[in-house]
């Protein structure tokens, strides 16, 4: 069975009193968090999803998980909540770390293994779990520019499970990447990523949106839908998609989120609200049953 | 293994800047080993030191811990031609388009907005595609005096494809293997907290690759939220990052990284960032720039006018953290 | 360049280990990542992990700052087969050669005497030859998770010929460059200044490899003059030059260098150090071994029984500079 | 003209008190403080003659030489004299340094270019400046097991110039090192340095023994013959070499060591004679003339 299985049937959340009115970005947080494992290392893409994800995680489920960010902080205990963008290279962010070390000296550590989980954010994504952050259109002559890899390239190559955060949008999910910012399983060949040099045993583990959980099938390497979340329907999911996910035997419904896992998300993290207000969703329960409405 | 020839399986198609490291020895053969003091102002260390075309890298960013006070300055001395090392630096390259200094870069993380994007679109400026690290990489192999170096990453992606990078046959294993050449910047800019005026220097917390791009440039300009004495050097050479001979100017530069913040020493001013943010996606750079850049001579008449001592004194109040930030 | 393979010029003939990067990140995989004590005796540590016939690497050694007292529990334990990163290394490699704990060595710096030439033209022990800085290169390409790097040294000579070493074609300039292949060693033992019961270590001081041997190498074992609590290494992060999750085990081990210097905790013993030359170059190792290794069943016997508390505190008290080797 | 010839020439010890009475292996350190310029790096061999000459250097002729050791000690003021052998990653050596680093940072910082001289000892030297320091006889078979380049062959490879220091003696002169430790000229050809992965412009620049001064000729890379100690004769140097140095137009006859140079030598740093009682040779002034006598 699949670990994503695993966590997302069982946890302390099942007990705790669910939240009853969210956005559908904070749900996404709460899902990705029950996906991290207590005494595994994560080098998390700094600030927004993927921080708060692991920050989430070790709050409630995973205390001993120990995360890294690019600027080479391993294991900080940081001071809650940061000033907006400054994630990296600051104070806060840095606090009560282990070890202080250097972008290079991060890298080392993933290259030769110490570094188990990935978790990075995309903005365009293929059934191979390729990832897009570089160019909107057709490079280089028709379209737009955006960021660039930043650190993902280095995690998504080297880490060996990697989870991919994004929003559920059909613009999101495409057939085929414009640009191949950060290594999915390429072509999905078998052994493509060893074929371009890339470390053995690693790739794309889960991708989660603020809808659905994904993996991977492991003979074909294509996206295969594993959950949904409980105020959604399948057709809805596969409706916000621009290519077809396999499909599971068993579909999951995810859990809500909990009280408890909004009050610290919204206190220590998303405190200015520049997370959620990006959300597309808005998600209130109304007798027994979830209504989403669009922002 | 008894095979005379590697494979070289493919080659991506970006310009890099040409690899000669027995050229880099005749540059740095060139400088001073004596321990003078290069302490001067920032207009003087960027006109002397940066020329029209260079190549610039600098650590960190224009709101982490980097350089911005020097960046401002190449701005206001309206440099040309610049090659951006954009390794991890959100808006600086966007900056130093508008500004008309630089007109390509090599890509390992920044933002661009409407300004960089018909800037591209015009062919006014051009990006090669790396990511964080491997550019930190490439610094790096410039550090070790070193052609080129293989990394466990790049391969697959497009920034491979755009890139100065090649996949060959490992000489030792026979596996595809991915390697970069190596950068030796023309100038690299660092901000650090404590330098002496030879250019000794200390830098606290965590970081990018400070040490590694000076050590790859042909010319090092620092500045520093502080000069030290060379004795306090001398007490705990533990502490020395980068060593007086890579340095040919000591910047004395507080608030250096205005903006952004010099952990231990002040917090970043977030309603700046938030300015520059806004600024960049509403194509708004210009007037930015104006604002904070060429309506004063210098940076300590920007300060002084544009921030103001009650604003700057917040900033060194709200820097709370100190623990690991001092000697 | 648009040739398609590239030359390999020459090749060395020498043995080395393996190259496997992917194997090394399996091993690392299987450490643990949890913060559990580490703790543990020489006796235990040695036992757990140093294995006969492994790659074992020290940093320093037996007279500067080195493992000396893990290096002695190896002999006591009379581990076998044995291959030695021996870059610069005084005695060491010898005394591991007389125990009959070596029967390979890579070259750096090492002295022998008269019982290692034996070994040597009887075909016992085998050494392949590099030199200390090619040493460390080797180390820093294993602690980078790269099966190889160039280098600019080690071409033309003989050490290039009885090594693991190749001379290939540029792929970025065309001209010959020298390329060594990474080492991951199975096993590091490191000696330090302070560590915490997980492992996070400080070193204070100038150093030869310890950073990369522990990030090289599938096993580690620190041996540590201080235990210290973690809520230290978390106050001053900047000074952890080992992570925690590359330690496998931590010995307290105060002297743990002797008959070395520990600097700013004790000098060496020069008469010892006086005693270990004459015994390796009289061929009189036997003697040695058996009077500071074999008649002991642990460091704390040896350390009180041979050398006696009131010499300890007299390398203690002639360790008169500290500034620098203290947090 | 050679900078050797220059500062054989010339020089404060011009003026100084002529010592009467010292071991050769004194002069010889002596003569290659002399020749160390102020203002520029080296990097030398930790302990004996290379270390013994920068720090006599640095009080009496090149207060600014700056010099590193492979322990990646940068500029230190080490406290004197120092412990047998522990002249390296020990508290002395390191004492006010401006940095300290590691041997792959020293090794950085030579292979970039900073390290302008390297100093070494030399155990077999050949014509073109080649070393051995690893094996006398057959390697591996027949002979001995010498102490390997440690940090020399770096030195030798990466410095613009490398100054050689060995006793003078004819087992020490030979025309082919039984094992090429460390590199010179290799076979002398135009290129040869470059051909094996060597930096451009570098190799041996000086030889100096306990009664002579050597350069290399810049057209063949030969070792030549540049100055002899004023107690030897032509004809005792090159009998005590097993090639024959090519001979200058002028040879020089340098100046005896200074009661200063001796005095500075024995109290800081041949404090318990370890060196100067390896010495082959004895040196006295009887009136006006030198005798010389082996020891």
């Amino acid at each position: 069975m699949m670990p994503t299985t695993r966590m997302m049937r069982s946890g302390p959340w099942k007990e705790a009193p669910v939240a009853t009115s969210f956005a559908d970005r904070e749900f996404q947080v709460c899902v990705t968090a029950r996906l991290v494992e207590d005494d595994r290392t994560y080098w998390v893409a700094a600030g927004g999803g993927p921080m708060y994800t692991v920050l989430l995680a070790k709050r409630l489920y995973a205390p001993n998980a120990v995360y890294v960010t690019e600027d080479g902080i391993v294991a900080a205990e940081p001071i809650l909540p940061l000033d907006p963008v400054m994630t990296v290279v600051a104070a806060k962010p840095s606090y009560r770390a282990l070890q202080w070390t250097t972008m290079n000296g991060i890298g080392d550590h993933c290259a030769v293994g110490y570094l188990d989980y990935g978790i990075l954010n995309t903005l365009q994504i293929d059934p191979y779990g390729n990832i897009n952050s570089t160019w909107v259109g057709t490079y280089p002559t028709v379209g737009r520019r955006v960021n660039g890899p930043g650190g993902a390239d280095s995690i998504a190559a080297m880490c060996p499970r990697t989870i991919l955060m994004t929003d559920h949008q059909r613009r999101k999910f495409v057939p085929r990447v414009d640009f191949i910012s950060s290594p999915g399983y390429l072509d999905g060949s078998a052994g493509a990523r060893q074929r371009v040099g890339l470390p053995r045993d690693t790739g794309p583990w889960a991708v989660v949106t603020s809808w659905a959980v994904f993996d991977f099938d492991e003979a074909t390497r294509h996206m295969r839908l594993r959950a949904i979340a409980p105020f959604v329907s399948l057709e809805q999911v596969l409706d916000e998609m621009s290519f077809r996910p396999l499909l599971p035997e068993h579909l999951e419904i995810l859990d809500p989120p909990t009280e408890e896992e909004l009050a610290i998300f919204r206190s220590t993290m998303d405190s200015a609200g520049q997370f959620s207000d990006a959300s597309s969703h808005w998600v209130v329960q109304e007798d027994d049953r979830w209504v989403m409405v669009a922002k | 293994m008894d095979k005379r020839t590697l494979e070289v399986i493919a080659e991506g198609d970006g310009a890099y800047l040409p690899v000669d490291p027995d050229d880099f020895r005749d540059a740095v053969g060139r400088k001073t080993r004596k321990l003078v003091s290069k302490v001067m102002t920032a207009e003087e260390a960027i006109a002397r030191f940066v020329a029209d075309g260079d190549y610039v890298v600098w650590d960190c960013n224009y709101l982490q811990r980097g350089p911005s006070a020097l960046i401002r300055e190449i701005m206001r001395q309206r440099k040309t031609k610049l090659w951006a090392g954009g390794k991890f630096t959100w808006v600086a390259v966007a900056l130093l388009v508008e500004a008309g200094c630089c007109d390509r870069a090599d890509m390992g993380f920044f933002m661009g907005g409407p300004g960089m994007n018909r800037a591209i679109l015009e062919g006014r400026f051009t990006v090669y595609e790396y990511s964080n690290v491997v550019l930190t990489v490439r610094l790096r192999a410039g550090a070790m005096g070193v052609t080129f170096l293989p990394v466990r990453s790049l391969g697959g992606t497009d920034n491979f494809r755009y890139s100065g990078a090649k996949l060959i046959e490992d000489p030792y294993t026979g596996q595809p293997t991915v390697i970069v050449p190596a950068l030796n910047p023309d100038v690299a800019i660092i901000h650090v907290h404590q330098a002496d005026v030879h250019g000794n220097a200390r830098i606290f917390g965590a970081g990018i690759t400070d040490v590694e791009s000076a050590l790859a440039s042909k010319k090092v300009i620092l500045s520093a939220e502080e000069i030290i004495e060379t004795e306090d050097i001398r007490h705990n050479p533990g502490l020395t990052k980068i060593p007086y001979y890579a340095v040919d100017a000591v910047v004395h530069q507080p608030f250096g990284s205005y903006p952004g913040e010099c952990p231990g020493c002040y917090a970043s001013d977030t309603e700046h960032v938030a300015e520059v943010f806004t600024a960049m996606h509403s194509d708004g750079l210009g007037e930015y720039l104006q604002k904070w850049v060429y309506d004063f001579s210098s940076e300590e008449e920007m300060l002084g006018k544009r921030v103001g001592l009650a604003r700057l004194r917040d900033l060194q109040r709200r820097a709370t953290v100190r623990e690991g930030f001092r000697p």
